[in-house]
């Protein structure tokens, strides 16, 4: 059974039931340097990815830093 | 010893107790392409580099940022946000993301004209010095809300020149002079500039630093141009160290004006 | 490559087909002592130094410019003379003292506003450049005269900035603009630098050159002030060559304008 | 007997009978790098001090180089 | 039918729904005299007059501006207020003073550059407003602020040209356009007014109207300087509406070519 | 009394003994049609108006310019002369024609930027104030070129603000200021008023009245920019006249400062 | 006995028992047209000055409209 | 038998011999005001248009007022 939740602004069902899950399913390389997230509103610290619960109704946002003035 | 390595050593830009040889504060967005960028920025000298913080595009994605820039200060921004809530958790993201606590903070009030929002502005000021960010915010050329924002802990005020991107220059060089003369904080002045005269003039109207992007990416020769904004920053910086003469209506010859041939 | 040097190699001041790397001409009247003078000039880069010619003092005199400006291009002056017979004379007589036939001319026709005589300066260029010297005339910001003096045979033309030794900078760029765009030899804006901006700016109007010597010999730090001039003058030229962006009335975001957080 | 000249503007009654003579008298080294003279509005070259006789009535200009802008 | 008298009867000024001929609004203070304040404002031809509410000397006073001023329609400032709180308080004792509920909102950030604060302005008048008052506000150069200043209910905004009495001018015209063209209510030049052609200026950006007062009360002919300022505005205003030609950088003969004398 | 009525009776422009109430002078070209033109005139309140002189067509020719334009007097130009011979034959021909001596002198040394002739002016104007011409010279905004024409006996000088048919406005006001403090003769801004303020500041700076055309003709409202104009020289010579207070730099309340409530 | 108020600022003994009795306590016409009063930061409108009990420790303003820019 | 003028700038074969009779030839009324007369650059007087000859080879301006800045 799946989450629905809010990634990006975006409507989304998943399977992953963390953090660090979700960026997987989402091939997003939780290695990757720059990669940060926030879950309603509240960053969660990459310590935090692998035991950081999902839950259904969750806003999530999957940031990187790109150019900018 | 040329004048900008002297200055160098003895006048260095201090923001929260790091200290830097450049004055010159560099934007990385709009260059025709990655490599430009590079090559502009090591020309231009420039040890801060501003950076934006954006959703990740979910189909994967470009060489990080973080790599590309790791001999910069990075500074991230939160353009675009047009309210305080916003504004602080894009700084907090930025803040995980880059492990910086250095912020451009910017709260926008209208997506037209780009200025800021004096209200949003202040609230996400005071939101993120409590949380121990560095804060650099963009902010109107007026002295009081300079003042406030400085009395709330920002590291620096950046007011702007003129419009965002548009390359006009300083608009009101008296408001400028105004916030310098009372600044507690380093004054940067950001927005607007165009070309070199005007990055050299911010520095002699007593800007501690010159924070610029559109005038280097899109000029025909952005390379050149960040050598030319470089020199002009150092040029301004020395001018106003120097003590410049008065403006004053009348000529004066600068020859003798005696034993004058036939006279 | 620092942008200085590159121009340096590709992009040089030629005057009568003799070439300079630096693109300031510099007066070596009015600092506190000698030293600093030659100080300044070592700092300013400059290549072409200008000298004026004068009676000697019969009590004896003081060590030769001659010795002490050997590595310079002597410029000599012409200053203070009022009409083309007095210049030609002193011109005549400089090319006998300094072995050049070199010559800023300047024919005064107010001893106030030290503006040129348009007639008298015609005049005396026309005999001048007859007699095989190479003239550089201090003009009026006026096409029209700075054409005439081109036709003549001038190796430059020298427009005012503003008055002389007002440290008024370029009280009218429109003009500058347009003796630049018809002029066939080069145009060196002389006359009313206050500092750094204006010499960046007068390049950035496309002049090939900028004449000063007031806004660094009474500076409080000639010497520094002679390096901020030397930047300045480096950083409009380049301003120039790199094609500048555009002023527009409106804003335009640097930073992305997708993607943004909580948007 | 002397003549009467002008040098520099000023009136003088001088014994030397050549430009070269008169720097002499007048304590400037002939030698000097940079002097230059006129003679009735003329430029006198260097090589010809020695030679160019001076007359009554004479206005001699004795010039060098001093700083300018 | 001469251009002021056209404009009075087709283009008339109006704040909330009240019309009027001039478009000068004029202050009382500082004049040389109590006659040549009456003088000058006659003169002027305004029709809106400033005064300000200040606490009774209790050793009697003069004779009450009431009186003097009811030809005009008062215009009760809260100048020197540095708190929401002060400046509501003394525009509710102007109402009770001089029966209107008209009121020219300052809340001043700071005593030297009497720059407002806008977030003090705001919340006073968002308050005002609420308690049905017709809100003037002098308020900073900015678009985002005066936009808001609007939106909260304001019946004008006000913003400064230059300094409040500077003597400077408009020192910032292309914020004032921007202003201009996004505002929703009269935009009214307060402060910084020095002189003839500043008014007319800020009439041609197209503000609706001007308030000015040092620039007359301390003239060296208040009354002389009151109808040059009334005639300015007019022109001013005529100007803006009769479609002034385009600047252009090139030459344009106003006489014919063909058919010269000797061509 | 309104100022400009006042100013007609004690304050009136005087050319070659002759006096005018109006310090504007109008060009009569490039009107929609001559209705509006004539209207124009009207509406400006000029005394004076500007008339080309050219080669009959000779298929026979529209109504005169002399009947149409009776109730002023006439400034016949030499507009388009490039020689001061045409000019002077030009002349010649205007004082026949029209029968007045007077002439506004126009020796041309470039068709692109209109720019005068500095030598052939000054010639041309010699000779005509020898032949009894009362000569009112367009030249430089340069102050001894304006020096040597009114020593030469010209009535006036009319130096330019910027670009013929421009509307730039003035492009150099420390030049004009400069004039204007030196000359012997009337000075009137000639050349480049594109606007209300413009024509304002023009006499603000001391200018005995003002030349345009252009900017009234090719107005959108031709008649109504001519009112325009008219407010705007009478506002600017009487702020002259008044005593305009002095720029500073920092900021002087208006209203009284001891009595703030709550303070 | 009197009470202690502040009156436009300043500390002051009075006997009148209404903001009416105090302005003509302390001379001030209250026909005058101009002249408002607030009391601890409120307006009492004129119609109310008769009414208008004072107590101990009132903070008083009374103003009138001055010249103003 | 004709003259060959020039009439402003342009080359003409004209019968008049006067100013006056070359007016009317051209369809210029000789009353209308404002018109001007130069031959080979010198004025011709109003007054003397009726007098003077004119001769092959003249150059002749003939002008009037327009509309001018």
């Amino acid at each position: 059974m799946t989450l629905n939740v809010t990634i990006n602004g975006e409507p989304a069902d998943i399977d992953a039931r963390t953090v660090l899950a979700l960026l997987e399913e989402r091939g997003v390389d939780p290695e990757a340097r720059g990669v940060a997230v926030a879950r309603n509103g509240a960053v969660i610290r990459r310590a935090d990815w692998s035991e950081t619960a999902l839950a259904d109704g969750d806003a999530l946002e999957i940031v990187k830093p790109f150019s900018g003035g | 010893m040329p004048d900008e390595l002297r200055s160098t050593a003895e006048d260095r830009l201090t923001i929260a107790d790091e200290h830097f040889s450049s004055r010159l504060l560099i934007g990385t967005a709009g260059y025709p392409n990655q490599q430009v960028m590079l090559d502009a920025l090591g020309e231009s000298g420039a040890e801060i580099a501003t950076v934006s913080i954006r959703r990740i595009s979910l189909e994967g994605y470009a060489e990080s940022m973080v790599d590309l820039l790791k001999s910069y200060r990075l500074l991230p921004n939160t353009a675009g946000c047009e309210t305080a809530k916003d504004a602080v958790l894009t700084a907090e993201l930025a803040r995980e993301s880059l492990e910086t606590d250095w912020v451009k903070l910017e709260v926008i009030g209208d997506r037209e004209t780009l200025y800021p929002d004096v209200e949003g502005l202040l609230q996400a000021a005071d939101q993120l010095v409590k949380s121990g960010f560095t804060v650099l915010p963009y902010c109107n050329d007026d002295p009081v809300t300079c003042r406030k924002l400085a009395d709330l802990g920002c590291a620096a005020v950046m007011p702007l020149g003129s419009l965002i991107g548009s390359g006009q220059g300083l608009q009101n060089p008296a408001a400028i002079e105004l916030i310098v003369s009372r600044s507690p904080v380093p004054v940067i002045l950001d927005a607007g500039i165009g070309t070199a005269s005007d990055a050299a003039l911010a520095m002699e109207l007593g800007c501690d630093g010159v924070l610029l992007n559109t005038a280097v990416a899109k000029a025909r020769d952005p390379v050149s141009m960040a050598g030319a904004m470089r020199d002009a920053v150092a040029a301004g910086r020395a001018a106003r160290r120097s003590g410049r003469i008065p403006r004053q209506s009348r000529a004066e010859p600068s020859s003798p004006q005696l034993g004058l041939i036939g006279s």
